[in-house]
């Protein structure tokens, strides 16, 4: 395990104690709990976004907190969720008088620890709403499982609820659009490289030199299945299809975020967006807006998902609003 | 089983999970995300630290005391599981100074319906459930047919074991290890697995003790 | 060697469509050359920045360009400085009449080259003026030899001679500006891991399982000396110290650039962060703003440099100036 | 040299570049960065597309096409050195359709001022002026002391080995390599090395021809 660590236990301290002395004029941490809040909160008469889950998804989630976007991140252990009081703490820190959204992505683990925490908060008389991304594309017959993971669309859910927070809509309005976005949004990713957790000291599993590890989730959870590493093109393709496949695009316009998962130079991720974009115009659709980097990462993992986010003109309007984070800044 | 017995049990299973904490790590990397021997160790880390605190208390307070550790700092899928299972725990036997037969009885079946409740899992899911269930069933009829203690403790562990054994023939519906579909086949469940070991540590215990 | 590419002699050219169909309306191509510039330049009147070298190092160059950054970027093939006539065009296409700066990179490739389309663009009368930036403190004696390396301090000249063109001073202040912010910059990095240049299709050097090369350049090159890996804190606290002996930082104000080399979790960059934060405060310098990130990579390499910059009241305002770039973004 | 000699010269230089281009590449991976042969493979494949439009001009002409080529797709270090050094050759021989025992000397020696004006090297630094520059006294030497062309070529190309075996005992003080220090001692120089394979190719195709 190569790793730029002091102590595999101390990474989630470290990290957000370093996040905040990089960010101050951003964020401040809730002493003795592992969330981040912005610098400036709570703010008063705004519906209050809080998001989380395990750490190692770096900038997600506390590179987000900020003006636009969310108002808190919880930080649990790394690619676990965090506990009911952790994101208890952040909802009473954050609550601003207008009621508290929780953005959940899909794993079994954080919806209990959130849902424990909205209860919680229930019983303080604050108001809590949340609401479960569930964007990727890559587990298919789920209907009587766990459902659908949520992966990297969760960026686009962050942006668009909080900017419509930070317009001023109420808990009920802003739930509705988190909702619409999350119905319009589908990911899928894949991987050449496994990730290491500090605390396991080992890979999450083994690849060959020829193998990459297709449709996983972001946590070195193996995918759905491996195959052969094809081209740039050949593998977005696939990512791409297996979207479009999923839901009707067509005539629409679109936003696209181009994620990799750490490991991987931003050069890869132009060139598999050169082909994501050469697709889309194939069909027909219309790229409003891209974006392309780290957002939504696994650790060290060398690796990919793409996100497309049908756009309608309220979703569109609250995308391109302006935005202040650590990790996203939109003017 | 006395306040001294369950003081004794907790901190076996505090044992047990700190010395297979890398083999429940290595059977979640294979079809999870490889943390949940690292998520238990750190949640009975905390649970050994807290027990000095209730040692004098009643078997209730310990129990909750074990399970509001677990839920502050498992996290992931099993810290509010057992946490809800030890929290139901405790309930039934708020107050008492000893665990009788029927309290266990009890205590077994409020923790499952609570972990259920929470996860809304059922056998065949591949989870925890797969060896809790089936130990249950199969200590709630031996005392039905009146075996002795001994032998209903070997029959819920032959069932808790066989439990896990059949997570390895099914593909998961719960838990990160759905998203792996047919791949998931093959493996043994995690969960299922410290299940198992906590109840071994609870006979290991009362056996020795006996 | 695990890489999302098609072709490895093709990286460069679809890295740049991919950029240019992810961000439209910040860059466009230069038809027929690998050159990017502001989609709506050049900028009449306005000084013009032009920058650039091997690619690799992604997002600079063109992850750059925009308003209060720069106006051109060139981008050779990987790690090699691109040619004279690339660097020629971009320096044609983006001048408004006020001249351009060219921003070099002090390596031999870069120089000559620059140098050489220098003289190309004096043929055509067009004003140009050129800086080099050396802010690698790792190589030490270097007064008989090519001097110091280039590496992510150039961010900053970027971001402040930028700012300062932006504000509307002519070419000579522009320069000494850049200049500034050159003597005032110093940077050291190191790395976990090797590169693969696509071409070469071997990593650039092997290192044992517990080994760090440190002081080592953007370009996949061996660094000054290898060592065991150590704590983040330990690797941290070596290359501040590097820094904070070759110039005098006592009772100033700086900010901080934490890269990464590319394959490095923000998580790391992070920790690494909180270690720079605490000597720098130990020393009684005060950080103004901290960027932490991968703005200067070497493709996948597992790594980073800690650049800092001794901040005056011209600087600190030019940083803090507002900028709109793909990768760079400044309210 | 007929113009033919030097067409056959400059494809013999484009293959042996092209199959030496892993050597030169691992050499630059040793002490630079590796892209060596991938730089002059990539500039010599474009020469040889040139080439064929240039087959009657004169020398001039084609040297100095192989120079704009050079220049505009090598790109790093040796691309402008390359280019500077095949400009001023052609420079010398403008116009010509022969190239002169006495034009070579000239030729060879503007190549170098050429190289040292633009990369500020010189003798020592661990460049191609360490293979360049003692092939450069050989040739010079061998002639003014009446020597045959063929015994003039054998001591140019021995001289210039010796540059490149001298590169392996110093450290470099230009170009990449020089970063490294004392650690670039021991490794040849990849731009030395490319320098006297160019220089072999010469020969090989002088003494082919005679
Ligand atoms: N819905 C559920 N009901 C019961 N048990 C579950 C459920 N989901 C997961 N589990 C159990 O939790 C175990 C995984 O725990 P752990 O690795 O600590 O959490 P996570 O999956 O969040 O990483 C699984 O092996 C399974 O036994
Ligand atoms: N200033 C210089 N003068 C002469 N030759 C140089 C100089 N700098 C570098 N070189 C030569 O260039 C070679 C490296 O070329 P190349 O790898 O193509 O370029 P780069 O160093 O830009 O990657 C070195 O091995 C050396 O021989
Ligand atoms: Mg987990
Ligand atoms: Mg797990
Ligand atoms: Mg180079
Ligand atoms: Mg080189």
């Amino acid at each position: 395990m190569k790793k730029m660590i002091n102590h595999p236990e101390a990474v989630v301290e470290e990290m957000l104690e370093g996040v905040v002395k990089a960010h101050p004029q951003y964020v401040r941490k809730l002493e003795g709990f592992n969330v981040l809040v912005r610098a400036n909160g709570p703010v008063n008469g705004k519906v209050a976004l809080v998001s989380g889950g395990g750490s190692g998804h770096e900038p997600s989630h506390g590179g987000f907190v900020g003006r636009g976007m969310l108002d808190g991140a919880v930080a649990g252990a790394v690619f676990t969720s965090p506990t009911p009081d952790q994101v208890f703490e952040a909802v009473k820190a954050v609550d601003g008088g207008a009621g508290v959204l929780l953005v959940i992505k899909n794993y079994t683990g954080d919806i209990m620890n959130f849902e424990m925490a909205a209860e919680m908060a229930d019983m303080e008389n604050i108001k809590v709403a949340s609401v479960v991304v569930n964007d990727d594309v890559a587990v298919e017959n789920s209907t009587w499982t766990t459902g659908r993971r949520g992966i990297a669309g969760t960026v686009f859910i962050h942006k668009i609820a909080g900017a419509a927070a930070e317009k001023g809509m109420n808990l009920d309005e802003v739930k509705r659009v988190a909702e619409k976005t999350i119905a319009n949004v589908r990911s899928m990713g894949m991987s050449l490289t496994p990730c290491t957790v500090p605390a396991a000291g080992k890979p999450s599993f083994e690849l060959a030199e020829n193998e990459m590890e297709v449709g996983l989730g972001i946590h070195g959870e193996p995918g759905t299945h491996r195959d052969v590493i094809k081209t740039a093109d050949e593998i977005t393709a696939h990512l791409v299809e297996k979207i479009l496949e999923d839901m009707d695009y067509s005539q629409s316009e679109v936003a696209v975020l181009m994620n990799g998962l750490g490991g991987t130079p931003l050069m890869e991720l132009y060139i598999m967006n050169r082909k994501v974009s050469s697709i889309l115009e194939e069909r027909g659709i219309k790229v409003h807006k891209t974006f392309v980097g780290n957002f939504m990462t696994s650790l060290e993992m060398a690796g990919a998902s793409v996100s497309i986010l049908k756009l309608d003109e309220e979703l569109k309007e609250l995308l391109d609003a302006t935005a202040d984070t650590p990790a996203f800044t939109q003017l | 089983m006395t306040r001294d017995q369950l003081m004794k049990v907790l901190e076996e299973i505090v044992v047990v999970v700190e010395e297979n904490k890398e083999f429940f790590t290595d059977l979640d990397q294979a079809i999870g995300d490889g943390d949940h021997g690292i998520n238990l160790n750190r949640g009975f880390k905390a649970v050994k630290e807290k027990l000095s605190s209730v040692r004098d208390k009643d078997c209730g307070t310990i129990l909750k005391t074990v399970a509001m550790s677990l839920i502050s700092t498992v996290g992931g899928a099993s810290g509010p599981l057992y946490g809800t299972a030890f929290m139901k725990a405790g309930a039934v036997v708020a107050g008492k100074e000893e665990i009788t037969v029927e309290d266990s009885i009890k205590i077994f079946d409020e923790a499952i319906q609570g972990i259920i409740a929470r996860g809304k899992a059922s056998c065949g899911d591949k989870t925890m459930l797969d060896a809790l269930i089936p130990a249950f069933e199969a200590w709630k009829t031996a005392f039905e047919e009146g075996e002795s203690i001994e032998d209903a403790s070997q029959k819920m562990l032959e069932a808790a074991y066989q439990g896990v054994e059949y997570t390895k023939t099914i593909a998961a519906n719960k838990g990160r290890a759905n998203y792996l579909g047919e791949r998931s086949i093959g493996h043994q469940d995690p969960g299922a697995t410290s299940s198992y070991f906590m109840l071994k540590a609870i006979v290991d215990v009362m056996t020795k003790g006996a």
